[in-house]
Protein backbone atom coordinates (compact mmCIF):
# COMPACT_ATOMS: atom_id res chain seq x y z
CA UNK A 1 0.00 0.00 0.00
CA UNK A 2 2.74 2.29 0.99
CA UNK A 3 4.59 1.89 -2.36
CA UNK A 4 1.32 2.36 -4.07
CA UNK A 5 1.00 5.94 -2.32
CA UNK A 6 4.12 6.66 -3.13
CA UNK A 7 4.01 6.03 -6.59
CA UNK A 8 0.45 8.38 -6.55
CA UNK A 9 2.38 11.17 -4.65
CA UNK A 10 5.45 10.54 -7.66
CA UNK A 11 2.45 10.93 -10.26
CA UNK A 12 1.01 14.13 -8.55
CA UNK A 13 4.07 15.52 -8.79
CA UNK A 14 5.11 14.50 -12.40
CA UNK A 15 1.82 16.52 -13.38
CA UNK A 16 2.58 19.58 -11.49
CA UNK A 17 5.77 19.76 -12.81
CA UNK A 18 4.22 19.15 -16.43
CA UNK A 19 1.68 21.82 -16.07
CA UNK A 20 4.64 24.18 -14.72
CA UNK A 21 6.82 23.63 -17.52
CA UNK A 22 3.77 24.28 -20.17
CA UNK A 23 3.43 27.79 -18.50
CA UNK A 24 6.50 28.45 -18.47
CA UNK A 25 7.40 27.36 -22.04
CA UNK A 26 4.18 29.76 -23.37
CA UNK A 27 5.74 32.66 -21.20
CA UNK A 28 9.06 32.25 -22.60
CA UNK A 29 7.75 31.80 -26.32
CA UNK A 30 4.98 34.25 -25.38
CA UNK A 31 7.52 36.89 -24.74
CA UNK A 32 9.03 36.07 -27.62
CA UNK A 33 6.63 36.53 -29.70
CA UNK A 34 5.49 39.79 -28.10
CA UNK A 35 8.71 41.40 -27.30
CA UNK A 36 10.51 40.38 -30.59
CA UNK A 37 8.33 39.69 -33.47
CA UNK A 38 5.74 42.11 -32.05
CA UNK A 39 8.14 44.74 -31.79
CA UNK A 40 10.14 44.16 -35.24
CA UNK A 41 6.37 44.23 -36.93
CA UNK A 42 5.85 47.42 -35.38
CA UNK A 43 9.43 48.95 -36.44
CA UNK A 44 8.87 47.82 -40.23
CA UNK A 45 5.22 49.25 -39.87
CA UNK A 46 6.40 52.77 -38.48
CA UNK A 47 9.34 52.93 -41.15
CA UNK A 48 7.53 51.92 -44.29
CA UNK A 49 5.55 54.91 -43.31
CA UNK A 50 7.98 57.65 -42.37
CA UNK A 51 9.71 56.59 -45.58
CA UNK A 52 6.23 56.92 -47.34
CA UNK A 53 6.64 60.45 -45.99
CA UNK A 54 9.75 61.25 -47.63
CA UNK A 55 10.46 62.87 -51.05
CA UNK A 56 12.55 61.44 -54.05
CA UNK A 57 13.91 58.07 -54.01
CA UNK A 58 13.96 56.14 -50.40
CA UNK A 59 15.91 52.87 -49.96
CA UNK A 60 13.12 50.17 -48.97
CA UNK A 61 16.28 47.75 -48.17
CA UNK A 62 16.69 48.05 -44.52
CA UNK A 63 13.53 47.34 -44.29
CA UNK A 64 13.38 44.30 -46.36
CA UNK A 65 16.33 43.07 -43.84
CA UNK A 66 14.24 43.68 -40.68
CA UNK A 67 11.21 41.77 -42.37
CA UNK A 68 13.39 38.42 -43.28
CA UNK A 69 14.42 39.22 -39.72
CA UNK A 70 11.34 38.79 -38.05
CA UNK A 71 10.34 36.40 -41.24
CA UNK A 72 12.93 33.81 -39.79
CA UNK A 73 12.25 34.20 -36.00
CA UNK A 74 8.62 33.26 -36.54
CA UNK A 75 9.78 30.92 -38.76
CA UNK A 76 12.10 29.13 -35.78
CA UNK A 77 9.05 30.26 -32.78
CA UNK A 78 6.76 27.99 -35.13
CA UNK A 79 9.30 24.52 -35.30
CA UNK A 80 9.75 24.79 -32.30
CA UNK A 81 6.33 24.43 -31.50
CA UNK A 82 5.40 22.29 -33.97
CA UNK A 83 8.10 19.98 -35.53
CA UNK A 84 6.93 19.95 -39.39
CA UNK A 85 9.83 17.64 -40.51
CA UNK A 86 8.46 15.02 -37.89
CA UNK A 87 4.99 14.73 -39.05
CA UNK A 88 6.01 14.61 -42.71
CA UNK A 89 9.24 12.37 -42.77
CA UNK A 90 9.52 10.37 -39.30
CA UNK A 91 12.09 10.85 -36.79
CA UNK A 92 14.92 10.10 -37.56
CA UNK A 93 14.92 13.24 -40.43
CA UNK A 94 13.61 15.35 -37.37
CA UNK A 95 16.72 14.79 -35.56
CA UNK A 96 18.35 15.41 -38.41
CA UNK A 97 17.76 18.55 -38.89
CA UNK A 98 17.35 19.86 -35.66
CA UNK A 99 21.13 18.95 -35.30
CA UNK A 100 21.69 20.68 -38.67
CA UNK A 101 20.10 23.70 -36.91
CA UNK A 102 22.42 23.32 -33.63
CA UNK A 103 25.51 22.11 -35.13
CA UNK A 104 28.40 25.48 -35.46
CA UNK A 105 31.63 26.05 -35.05
CA UNK A 106 31.63 24.84 -31.72
CA UNK A 107 30.42 21.97 -31.52
CA UNK A 108 28.50 19.00 -33.89
CA UNK A 109 25.95 16.91 -33.33
CA UNK A 110 25.61 13.91 -35.12
CA UNK A 111 23.36 10.33 -35.63
CA UNK A 112 25.79 7.86 -35.81
CA UNK A 113 23.40 4.47 -36.58
CA UNK A 114 19.84 4.52 -37.04
CA UNK A 115 17.87 1.14 -37.27
CA UNK A 116 14.86 0.21 -39.10
CA UNK A 117 12.00 2.11 -36.96
CA UNK A 118 8.40 2.35 -37.33
CA UNK A 119 6.94 4.20 -34.58
CA UNK A 120 3.55 5.79 -33.98
CA UNK A 121 3.62 9.36 -34.40
CA UNK A 122 3.14 9.78 -30.45
CA UNK A 123 5.75 8.02 -29.29
CA UNK A 124 8.39 9.85 -31.87
CA UNK A 125 6.58 13.27 -31.09
CA UNK A 126 7.66 12.01 -27.19
CA UNK A 127 11.46 11.16 -28.40
CA UNK A 128 11.75 13.71 -30.26
CA UNK A 129 10.84 16.20 -27.14
CA UNK A 130 13.17 14.47 -25.40
CA UNK A 131 16.35 14.49 -27.64
CA UNK A 132 15.20 18.51 -28.15
CA UNK A 133 15.96 18.76 -24.29
CA UNK A 134 19.28 16.71 -24.28
CA UNK A 135 20.44 18.84 -26.93
CA UNK A 136 19.60 21.87 -25.46
CA UNK A 137 21.20 20.85 -22.17
CA UNK A 138 24.20 19.86 -23.56
CA UNK A 139 24.53 23.45 -25.19
CA UNK A 140 23.69 24.76 -21.88
CA UNK A 141 25.57 22.65 -19.02
CA UNK A 142 27.99 20.61 -21.30
CA UNK A 143 30.57 22.47 -22.66
CA UNK A 144 31.06 19.65 -25.24
CA UNK A 145 31.83 20.03 -28.71
CA UNK A 146 30.36 16.60 -29.95
CA UNK A 147 27.22 15.19 -29.54
CA UNK A 148 25.97 11.84 -31.24
CA UNK A 149 22.86 9.74 -30.65
CA UNK A 150 22.40 5.97 -32.10
CA UNK A 151 18.99 4.33 -32.55
CA UNK A 152 18.91 0.22 -32.69
CA UNK A 153 16.16 -2.21 -32.95
CA UNK A 154 17.14 -5.39 -31.53
CA UNK A 155 14.03 -7.51 -32.33
CA UNK A 156 11.37 -4.49 -31.36
CA UNK A 157 13.35 -3.36 -28.49
CA UNK A 158 14.07 0.31 -29.46
CA UNK A 159 17.41 1.28 -27.47
CA UNK A 160 18.07 5.38 -28.07
CA UNK A 161 21.28 6.10 -26.76
CA UNK A 162 22.27 9.59 -26.29
CA UNK A 163 25.91 11.17 -25.21
CA UNK A 164 27.85 14.42 -25.28
CA UNK A 165 31.36 14.88 -24.55
CA UNK A 166 31.12 17.21 -22.45
CA UNK A 167 31.53 17.58 -18.38
CA UNK A 168 29.06 14.91 -17.31
CA UNK A 169 25.73 15.07 -14.94
CA UNK A 170 26.91 16.70 -11.67
CA UNK A 171 26.68 13.61 -8.51
CA UNK A 172 23.65 15.31 -7.08
CA UNK A 173 21.88 15.37 -10.83
CA UNK A 174 22.37 11.92 -11.33
CA UNK A 175 21.52 10.95 -7.40
CA UNK A 176 17.97 13.07 -7.85
CA UNK A 177 16.96 14.23 -11.10
CA UNK A 178 14.77 17.50 -10.27
CA UNK A 179 15.63 20.23 -13.05
CA UNK A 180 12.42 20.47 -14.97
CA UNK A 181 14.12 19.99 -17.76
CA UNK A 182 14.89 15.91 -16.51
CA UNK A 183 11.72 15.78 -15.10
CA UNK A 184 10.05 16.54 -18.35
CA UNK A 185 12.27 13.58 -20.12
CA UNK A 186 10.96 11.20 -17.07
CA UNK A 187 7.56 12.29 -18.24
CA UNK A 188 7.41 11.89 -21.85
CA UNK A 189 9.55 8.53 -21.15
CA UNK A 190 7.13 7.24 -19.06
CA UNK A 191 3.94 8.21 -21.62
CA UNK A 192 5.41 6.07 -24.12
CA UNK A 193 6.55 3.59 -21.22
CA UNK A 194 9.66 4.08 -22.41
CA UNK A 195 12.54 3.17 -20.00
CA UNK A 196 15.37 6.05 -19.70
CA UNK A 197 18.23 6.84 -17.49
CA UNK A 198 20.90 8.90 -17.00
CA UNK A 199 24.81 8.50 -16.43
CA UNK A 200 28.20 9.45 -17.75
CA UNK A 201 30.05 7.69 -19.74
CA UNK A 202 33.32 6.10 -19.16
CA UNK A 203 35.29 8.91 -21.02
CA UNK A 204 33.10 11.62 -19.03
CA UNK A 205 30.76 13.55 -21.04
CA UNK A 206 26.64 12.53 -20.32
CA UNK A 207 24.80 9.98 -21.60
CA UNK A 208 21.28 9.38 -21.48
CA UNK A 209 19.71 5.82 -22.81
CA UNK A 210 15.93 5.09 -23.71
CA UNK A 211 14.47 1.89 -23.88
CA UNK A 212 11.11 0.95 -25.72
CA UNK A 213 10.25 -2.66 -25.86
CA UNK A 214 7.28 -4.53 -27.89
CA UNK A 215 7.76 -1.24 -30.30
CA UNK A 216 5.32 -1.76 -33.06
CA UNK A 217 7.53 -2.94 -35.39
CA UNK B 1 2.52 86.99 -30.41
CA UNK B 2 5.46 84.92 -29.07
CA UNK B 3 6.37 82.26 -31.17
CA UNK B 4 5.38 78.96 -29.53
CA UNK B 5 7.89 76.99 -28.24
CA UNK B 6 9.40 73.56 -29.82
CA UNK B 7 9.15 70.52 -28.13
CA UNK B 8 11.42 68.58 -27.03
CA UNK B 9 10.74 64.82 -26.83
CA UNK B 10 12.08 61.76 -25.06
CA UNK B 11 11.56 58.51 -26.80
CA UNK B 12 12.25 55.65 -24.07
CA UNK B 13 11.63 51.97 -25.86
CA UNK B 14 13.87 48.81 -25.36
CA UNK B 15 13.33 47.46 -28.94
CA UNK B 16 16.21 50.01 -30.49
CA UNK B 17 14.54 49.93 -34.17
CA UNK B 18 11.07 50.75 -33.17
CA UNK B 19 12.94 53.63 -30.63
CA UNK B 20 14.76 54.99 -33.69
CA UNK B 21 11.61 54.98 -35.91
CA UNK B 22 9.70 56.70 -33.67
CA UNK B 23 12.47 59.13 -33.25
CA UNK B 24 12.53 59.93 -37.28
CA UNK B 25 9.00 60.36 -37.29
CA UNK B 26 8.94 62.90 -34.64
CA UNK B 27 11.68 64.87 -36.12
CA UNK B 28 9.47 65.11 -39.37
CA UNK B 29 7.19 67.13 -37.58
CA UNK B 30 7.24 70.94 -37.20
CA UNK B 31 6.11 71.25 -34.30
CA UNK B 32 9.30 68.99 -32.71
CA UNK B 33 12.62 70.74 -31.23
CA UNK B 34 14.82 68.17 -30.54
CA UNK B 35 14.41 64.54 -29.61
CA UNK B 36 16.43 62.12 -27.54
CA UNK B 37 16.48 58.59 -26.46
CA UNK B 38 16.29 56.28 -23.67
CA UNK B 39 16.40 52.49 -23.32
CA UNK B 40 14.59 52.23 -19.94
CA UNK B 41 12.84 54.42 -17.36
CA UNK B 42 16.14 54.45 -15.24
CA UNK B 43 17.83 55.98 -18.05
CA UNK B 44 14.82 58.49 -18.75
CA UNK B 45 14.59 59.93 -15.56
CA UNK B 46 18.17 60.23 -15.64
CA UNK B 47 17.17 62.08 -18.96
CA UNK B 48 14.77 64.36 -17.67
CA UNK B 49 16.54 65.60 -14.63
CA UNK B 50 18.26 67.42 -17.24
CA UNK B 51 15.28 69.16 -17.67
CA UNK B 52 15.20 70.16 -21.22
CA UNK B 53 11.95 67.50 -22.50
CA UNK B 54 8.51 68.74 -22.04
CA UNK B 55 7.02 65.20 -23.84
CA UNK B 56 7.73 61.85 -22.81
CA UNK B 57 7.25 59.03 -25.36
CA UNK B 58 7.12 55.62 -23.28
CA UNK B 59 7.12 51.97 -24.01
CA UNK B 60 5.52 49.56 -21.23
CA UNK B 61 7.85 46.52 -21.31
CA UNK B 62 11.25 47.44 -20.50
CA UNK B 63 13.81 45.75 -18.62
CA UNK B 64 15.70 47.76 -15.57
CA UNK B 65 12.54 49.69 -15.17
CA UNK B 66 9.19 49.16 -17.00
CA UNK B 67 6.72 51.53 -17.79
CA UNK B 68 4.31 51.91 -14.86
CA UNK B 69 7.30 52.47 -12.66
CA UNK B 70 8.63 55.15 -15.01
CA UNK B 71 5.46 56.69 -15.43
CA UNK B 72 4.32 57.11 -11.79
CA UNK B 73 7.69 58.50 -10.95
CA UNK B 74 7.61 61.03 -14.13
CA UNK B 75 4.23 62.28 -12.81
CA UNK B 76 5.35 62.83 -9.40
CA UNK B 77 8.90 64.29 -9.67
CA UNK B 78 8.38 66.09 -13.27
CA UNK B 79 4.75 67.08 -12.91
CA UNK B 80 5.15 69.00 -16.10
CA UNK B 81 6.60 66.47 -18.51
CA UNK B 82 3.48 64.96 -20.50
CA UNK B 83 3.29 61.72 -21.04
CA UNK B 84 1.90 59.34 -24.06
CA UNK B 85 2.23 56.00 -23.97
CA UNK B 86 2.95 53.76 -26.51
CA UNK B 87 2.22 49.84 -26.45
CA UNK B 88 1.60 46.79 -27.78
CA UNK B 89 -0.97 46.09 -25.18
CA UNK B 90 -4.25 46.99 -26.07
CA UNK B 91 -6.13 45.79 -23.01
CA UNK B 92 -8.71 48.32 -21.12
CA UNK B 93 -7.21 47.31 -17.51
CA UNK B 94 -3.87 48.51 -18.54
CA UNK B 95 -5.46 51.82 -19.80
CA UNK B 96 -7.11 52.56 -17.44
CA UNK B 97 -4.70 51.60 -14.84
CA UNK B 98 -2.06 53.49 -16.36
CA UNK B 99 -4.51 56.82 -17.65
CA UNK B 100 -5.03 56.90 -13.49
CA UNK B 101 -1.24 56.85 -13.17
CA UNK B 102 -1.54 60.16 -14.51
CA UNK B 103 -0.56 59.89 -17.85
CA UNK B 104 -1.76 61.98 -21.00
CA UNK B 105 -2.72 59.91 -23.45
CA UNK B 106 -2.03 55.94 -25.03
CA UNK B 107 -1.08 54.59 -28.14
CA UNK B 108 -0.77 51.15 -29.86
CA UNK B 109 2.65 50.91 -31.15
CA UNK B 110 0.61 50.55 -34.37
CA UNK B 111 -0.63 53.68 -34.84
CA UNK B 112 -0.66 55.56 -37.45
CA UNK B 113 1.64 58.63 -38.13
CA UNK B 114 -0.96 60.75 -38.19
CA UNK B 115 -2.67 59.53 -34.54
CA UNK B 116 0.88 60.16 -33.03
CA UNK B 117 1.03 63.97 -34.44
CA UNK B 118 -2.84 64.63 -33.08
CA UNK B 119 -1.59 63.11 -29.53
CA UNK B 120 1.50 65.54 -29.51
CA UNK B 121 -0.05 68.25 -30.14
CA UNK B 122 -3.13 67.59 -28.66
CA UNK B 123 -1.70 66.47 -25.39
CA UNK B 124 0.60 69.87 -25.38
CA UNK B 125 -2.51 71.78 -25.63
CA UNK B 126 -5.12 70.69 -24.03
CA UNK B 127 -3.41 68.27 -21.49
CA UNK B 128 -4.79 64.75 -23.54
CA UNK B 129 -5.51 62.69 -25.70
CA UNK B 130 -8.24 60.17 -26.05
CA UNK B 131 -8.34 58.18 -29.20
CA UNK B 132 -11.38 55.27 -29.26
CA UNK B 133 -9.02 53.05 -27.28
CA UNK B 134 -8.57 55.28 -24.74
CA UNK B 135 -12.46 56.46 -24.38
CA UNK B 136 -13.49 52.97 -24.19
CA UNK B 137 -10.68 52.48 -21.19
CA UNK B 138 -12.52 54.84 -19.49
CA UNK C 1 -4.35 -1.53 -2.18
CA UNK C 2 -6.42 -1.33 -5.44
CA UNK C 3 -7.98 2.09 -4.79
CA UNK C 4 -4.72 2.62 -4.97
CA UNK C 5 -4.25 1.48 -7.96
CA UNK C 6 -6.86 2.76 -9.75
CA UNK C 7 -5.25 6.11 -8.36
CA UNK C 8 -2.05 5.20 -9.64
CA UNK C 9 -3.37 4.70 -13.18
CA UNK C 10 -5.80 7.17 -13.30
CA UNK C 11 -3.06 9.84 -12.38
CA UNK C 12 -1.27 7.99 -15.64
CA UNK C 13 -3.77 8.67 -17.48
CA UNK C 14 -4.57 12.34 -16.53
CA UNK C 15 -0.01 12.61 -17.29
CA UNK C 16 -1.05 11.36 -20.44
CA UNK C 17 -3.87 13.96 -21.49
CA UNK C 18 -1.79 16.87 -20.18
CA UNK C 19 1.19 16.01 -22.58
CA UNK C 20 -1.45 15.42 -25.71
CA UNK C 21 -2.86 18.75 -24.77
CA UNK C 22 0.25 20.50 -24.87
CA UNK C 23 1.50 19.03 -28.10
CA UNK C 24 -2.07 20.05 -29.17
CA UNK C 25 -1.55 23.35 -28.13
CA UNK C 26 1.98 23.91 -29.77
CA UNK C 27 0.47 22.31 -33.25
CA UNK C 28 -2.97 24.42 -32.72
CA UNK C 29 -0.33 27.75 -32.28
CA UNK C 30 2.49 26.79 -34.23
CA UNK C 31 0.10 25.99 -37.53
CA UNK C 32 -1.27 29.72 -36.73
CA UNK C 33 2.10 31.10 -37.08
CA UNK C 34 3.61 29.01 -39.40
CA UNK C 35 0.46 29.11 -41.97
CA UNK C 36 -0.90 32.46 -41.43
CA UNK C 37 1.74 35.06 -39.55
CA UNK C 38 4.33 33.47 -41.53
CA UNK C 39 2.57 33.33 -44.73
CA UNK C 40 1.25 37.15 -44.04
CA UNK C 41 5.05 37.58 -43.83
CA UNK C 42 6.00 36.71 -46.62
CA UNK C 43 3.34 38.16 -48.51
CA UNK C 44 3.98 41.70 -47.20
CA UNK C 45 7.64 40.25 -48.41
CA UNK C 46 6.77 40.30 -51.47
CA UNK C 47 4.65 43.16 -51.96
CA UNK C 48 7.34 45.18 -50.95
CA UNK C 49 9.88 43.78 -53.21
CA UNK C 50 7.82 44.67 -56.16
CA UNK C 51 6.98 48.09 -55.08
CA UNK C 52 10.81 48.49 -54.49
CA UNK C 53 11.02 48.15 -58.09
CA UNK C 54 7.71 49.91 -59.53
CA UNK C 55 8.93 53.29 -60.92
CA UNK C 56 7.08 56.45 -59.77
CA UNK C 57 4.81 56.56 -56.74
CA UNK C 58 3.56 53.82 -55.59
CA UNK C 59 1.00 53.15 -52.80
CA UNK C 60 2.27 51.50 -49.38
CA UNK C 61 -1.43 51.07 -48.65
CA UNK C 62 -2.24 47.85 -48.66
CA UNK C 63 1.20 46.62 -47.54
CA UNK C 64 0.46 48.83 -44.39
CA UNK C 65 -3.04 47.03 -43.78
CA UNK C 66 -1.36 43.63 -44.15
CA UNK C 67 1.46 44.64 -41.58
CA UNK C 68 -1.80 45.77 -39.15
CA UNK C 69 -3.65 42.63 -39.01
CA UNK C 70 -0.68 40.62 -38.58
CA UNK C 71 0.42 42.59 -35.76
CA UNK C 72 -3.25 41.66 -33.94
CA UNK C 73 -2.47 37.78 -35.11
CA UNK C 74 0.93 38.06 -33.29
CA UNK C 75 -0.69 40.04 -30.28
CA UNK C 76 -3.92 37.78 -30.32
CA UNK C 77 -1.58 34.90 -30.29
CA UNK C 78 1.28 35.97 -27.29
CA UNK C 79 -1.73 37.23 -25.20
CA UNK C 80 -2.99 33.85 -25.06
CA UNK C 81 -0.16 32.20 -24.15
CA UNK C 82 0.86 34.89 -21.88
CA UNK C 83 -1.84 36.75 -19.50
CA UNK C 84 0.24 39.52 -18.86
CA UNK C 85 -2.90 41.27 -17.24
CA UNK C 86 -2.81 38.23 -14.66
CA UNK C 87 0.52 39.05 -13.56
CA UNK C 88 0.02 42.50 -12.92
CA UNK C 89 -3.31 43.06 -11.74
CA UNK C 90 -4.37 39.57 -10.72
CA UNK C 91 -7.02 37.08 -11.72
CA UNK C 92 -10.59 39.50 -11.33
CA UNK C 93 -9.05 41.57 -13.89
CA UNK C 94 -7.70 38.69 -15.87
CA UNK C 95 -11.03 37.72 -16.35
CA UNK C 96 -12.82 41.37 -16.93
CA UNK C 97 -10.31 41.44 -19.87
CA UNK C 98 -11.03 38.15 -20.79
CA UNK C 99 -14.85 38.54 -20.97
CA UNK C 100 -14.62 41.85 -22.57
CA UNK C 101 -12.31 40.59 -25.34
CA UNK C 102 -15.23 37.21 -25.70
CA UNK C 103 -18.49 39.86 -25.23
CA UNK C 104 -19.73 40.14 -28.15
CA UNK C 105 -23.47 40.82 -29.79
CA UNK C 106 -24.44 37.76 -29.35
CA UNK C 107 -23.20 36.66 -26.27
CA UNK C 108 -22.54 39.24 -22.55
CA UNK C 109 -19.68 37.40 -20.66
CA UNK C 110 -20.21 39.27 -17.11
CA UNK C 111 -18.60 38.62 -13.39
CA UNK C 112 -21.60 38.80 -11.01
CA UNK C 113 -20.10 39.06 -8.06
CA UNK C 114 -16.04 38.81 -6.89
CA UNK C 115 -15.35 38.56 -3.19
CA UNK C 116 -11.65 39.23 -1.81
CA UNK C 117 -9.02 36.73 -2.48
CA UNK C 118 -5.36 36.25 -2.13
CA UNK C 119 -4.68 33.52 -4.60
CA UNK C 120 -1.11 32.32 -5.52
CA UNK C 121 0.14 33.10 -8.84
CA UNK C 122 0.24 30.14 -9.52
CA UNK C 123 -2.84 29.43 -8.46
CA UNK C 124 -4.47 32.38 -10.40
CA UNK C 125 -2.74 31.09 -13.35
CA UNK C 126 -4.35 27.58 -12.89
CA UNK C 127 -7.71 29.12 -12.57
CA UNK C 128 -7.42 31.43 -15.30
CA UNK C 129 -6.60 28.53 -17.68
CA UNK C 130 -9.51 26.75 -16.28
CA UNK C 131 -11.57 29.50 -16.86
CA UNK C 132 -10.71 30.47 -20.25
CA UNK C 133 -11.56 26.59 -21.36
CA UNK C 134 -14.93 27.02 -20.20
CA UNK C 135 -15.49 30.07 -22.06
CA UNK C 136 -14.02 28.68 -25.37
CA UNK C 137 -16.88 26.42 -24.77
CA UNK C 138 -19.69 28.12 -24.19
CA UNK C 139 -18.54 29.88 -27.27
CA UNK C 140 -17.84 26.75 -29.11
CA UNK C 141 -20.84 24.48 -27.72
CA UNK C 142 -23.20 26.35 -25.31
CA UNK C 143 -25.36 28.38 -28.09
CA UNK C 144 -25.63 30.45 -25.21
CA UNK C 145 -26.00 34.31 -24.58
CA UNK C 146 -25.02 35.53 -21.59
CA UNK C 147 -21.85 33.61 -19.21
CA UNK C 148 -21.34 34.60 -15.33
CA UNK C 149 -19.25 34.14 -12.98
CA UNK C 150 -18.76 34.74 -9.07
CA UNK C 151 -16.08 34.35 -6.61
CA UNK C 152 -17.13 33.88 -3.09
CA UNK C 153 -14.93 33.59 0.09
CA UNK C 154 -16.35 32.23 2.96
CA UNK C 155 -13.23 32.41 5.82
CA UNK C 156 -10.81 30.89 3.44
CA UNK C 157 -12.64 29.12 1.66
CA UNK C 158 -13.23 29.86 -2.49
CA UNK C 159 -15.76 29.23 -4.31
CA UNK C 160 -15.85 30.05 -8.06
CA UNK C 161 -19.30 29.14 -9.56
CA UNK C 162 -19.47 29.26 -13.72
CA UNK C 163 -22.38 29.09 -15.81
CA UNK C 164 -24.08 29.74 -19.13
CA UNK C 165 -27.96 29.60 -19.99
CA UNK C 166 -27.17 27.13 -23.27
CA UNK C 167 -28.17 23.75 -24.05
CA UNK C 168 -26.23 22.46 -20.83
CA UNK C 169 -23.53 19.50 -20.58
CA UNK C 170 -24.52 16.37 -22.45
CA UNK C 171 -25.63 13.30 -20.59
CA UNK C 172 -22.76 11.50 -21.02
CA UNK C 173 -20.53 14.25 -20.49
CA UNK C 174 -21.49 14.62 -17.30
CA UNK C 175 -21.26 10.98 -16.39
CA UNK C 176 -18.17 10.25 -18.16
CA UNK C 177 -16.04 13.48 -19.30
CA UNK C 178 -13.30 12.54 -21.03
CA UNK C 179 -13.14 15.65 -23.90
CA UNK C 180 -9.34 16.82 -24.14
CA UNK C 181 -10.84 20.32 -22.28
CA UNK C 182 -12.56 18.90 -19.46
CA UNK C 183 -9.81 16.86 -18.90
CA UNK C 184 -7.43 19.73 -18.70
CA UNK C 185 -9.83 21.66 -16.29
CA UNK C 186 -10.08 19.22 -13.85
CA UNK C 187 -6.26 17.98 -14.18
CA UNK C 188 -5.48 22.04 -13.05
CA UNK C 189 -7.84 22.00 -10.61
CA UNK C 190 -5.86 19.00 -9.37
CA UNK C 191 -2.44 20.55 -9.52
CA UNK C 192 -3.69 23.27 -6.92
CA UNK C 193 -6.41 21.14 -4.60
CA UNK C 194 -9.38 22.28 -5.63
CA UNK C 195 -12.32 20.81 -5.94
CA UNK C 196 -14.21 20.57 -9.33
CA UNK C 197 -18.04 20.14 -10.57
CA UNK C 198 -19.84 19.74 -13.86
CA UNK C 199 -23.73 19.97 -13.88
CA UNK C 200 -26.46 21.44 -15.67
CA UNK C 201 -27.93 24.44 -13.59
CA UNK C 202 -32.21 24.26 -13.03
CA UNK C 203 -32.88 26.72 -16.26
CA UNK C 204 -30.74 24.58 -18.12
CA UNK C 205 -26.89 25.75 -19.33
CA UNK C 206 -23.62 24.25 -18.28
CA UNK C 207 -22.54 25.01 -14.49
CA UNK C 208 -19.29 24.56 -13.14
CA UNK C 209 -18.52 24.81 -9.58
CA UNK C 210 -14.54 25.04 -8.14
CA UNK C 211 -13.93 24.94 -4.29
CA UNK C 212 -10.53 26.01 -2.51
CA UNK C 213 -10.32 25.54 0.61
CA UNK C 214 -7.71 26.89 3.18
CA UNK C 215 -7.01 29.25 0.42
CA UNK C 216 -3.92 31.50 1.31
CA UNK C 217 -6.22 34.90 2.50
N1 LIG D 1 24.53 17.39 -20.99
C1 LIG D 1 24.78 17.78 -19.72
N2 LIG D 1 26.05 17.89 -19.26
C2 LIG D 1 26.29 18.28 -18.00
N3 LIG D 1 25.35 18.60 -17.09
C3 LIG D 1 24.08 18.52 -17.49
C4 LIG D 1 23.72 18.11 -18.81
N4 LIG D 1 22.37 18.12 -18.90
C5 LIG D 1 21.91 18.52 -17.71
N5 LIG D 1 22.92 18.77 -16.85
C6 LIG D 1 22.81 19.18 -15.44
O1 LIG D 1 21.55 18.75 -14.97
C7 LIG D 1 20.82 19.82 -14.43
C8 LIG D 1 19.34 19.62 -14.63
O2 LIG D 1 19.00 19.70 -16.02
P1 LIG D 1 17.55 20.17 -16.42
O3 LIG D 1 17.39 20.12 -17.88
O4 LIG D 1 16.58 19.40 -15.59
O5 LIG D 1 17.50 21.68 -15.90
P2 LIG D 1 18.09 23.00 -16.58
O6 LIG D 1 18.55 22.70 -17.97
O7 LIG D 1 19.11 23.56 -15.63
O8 LIG D 1 16.84 23.96 -16.62
P3 LIG D 1 15.62 23.87 -17.66
O9 LIG D 1 15.77 22.60 -18.46
O10 LIG D 1 14.39 23.87 -16.81
O11 LIG D 1 15.76 25.07 -18.51
C9 LIG D 1 21.38 21.04 -15.11
O12 LIG D 1 21.20 22.19 -14.33
C10 LIG D 1 22.86 20.68 -15.26
O13 LIG D 1 23.55 20.93 -14.06
N1 LIG E 1 -20.73 25.09 -22.02
C1 LIG E 1 -21.11 23.93 -22.59
N2 LIG E 1 -22.39 23.74 -23.00
C2 LIG E 1 -22.77 22.58 -23.57
N3 LIG E 1 -21.93 21.54 -23.80
C3 LIG E 1 -20.65 21.67 -23.45
C4 LIG E 1 -20.16 22.85 -22.83
N4 LIG E 1 -18.87 22.68 -22.58
C5 LIG E 1 -18.54 21.46 -23.03
N5 LIG E 1 -19.62 20.83 -23.54
C6 LIG E 1 -19.65 19.46 -24.09
O1 LIG E 1 -18.62 18.73 -23.48
C7 LIG E 1 -17.79 18.15 -24.45
C8 LIG E 1 -16.37 18.05 -23.94
O2 LIG E 1 -15.80 19.35 -23.81
P1 LIG E 1 -14.24 19.48 -23.95
O3 LIG E 1 -13.85 20.89 -23.68
O4 LIG E 1 -13.62 18.42 -23.09
O5 LIG E 1 -13.94 19.08 -25.46
P2 LIG E 1 -14.14 19.97 -26.78
O6 LIG E 1 -14.41 21.38 -26.43
O7 LIG E 1 -15.16 19.28 -27.63
O8 LIG E 1 -12.73 19.83 -27.47
P3 LIG E 1 -11.39 20.62 -27.04
O9 LIG E 1 -11.65 21.33 -25.73
O10 LIG E 1 -10.37 19.55 -26.90
O11 LIG E 1 -11.14 21.57 -28.13
C9 LIG E 1 -17.96 19.01 -25.67
O12 LIG E 1 -17.66 18.33 -26.85
C10 LIG E 1 -19.39 19.42 -25.57
O13 LIG E 1 -20.23 18.41 -26.11
K1 LIG F 1 11.32 69.02 -36.70
MG1 LIG G 1 17.36 21.77 -19.35
MG1 LIG H 1 9.46 47.03 -24.75
MG1 LIG I 1 -13.20 22.44 -25.09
Amino acid sequence: LEMQEVKTKHQEEMLNATLKSQEAERNRLGTELHDSVGAMLSSIKLNLQVTKKKEGVVSLEPILGHLDETISQVRSISHQMMPIILKKYGLKHAVEDLFEKISSDEITASIIEWGEQKLAHEDSLMLFRIVQELANNSLKHANANKIEISLTNDRGTIHICYRDNGVGFPEDVLKNSNGMGLLNIKNRAQAIHAGVSFSNSDTGGAKVDLVIEHSID
Amino acid sequence: MNQPEKLNILVTDDHTLFRRGTMMLLESFDEVGSVGEAENGKEALEKLEEGSFNLLLLDLEMPVMDGWETAKKTVSKYPEVKIIMISMHDSLQIISDLIEIGVHSYLLKNADPDEVHKAIVSVTNNDFYYNQLVSKAL
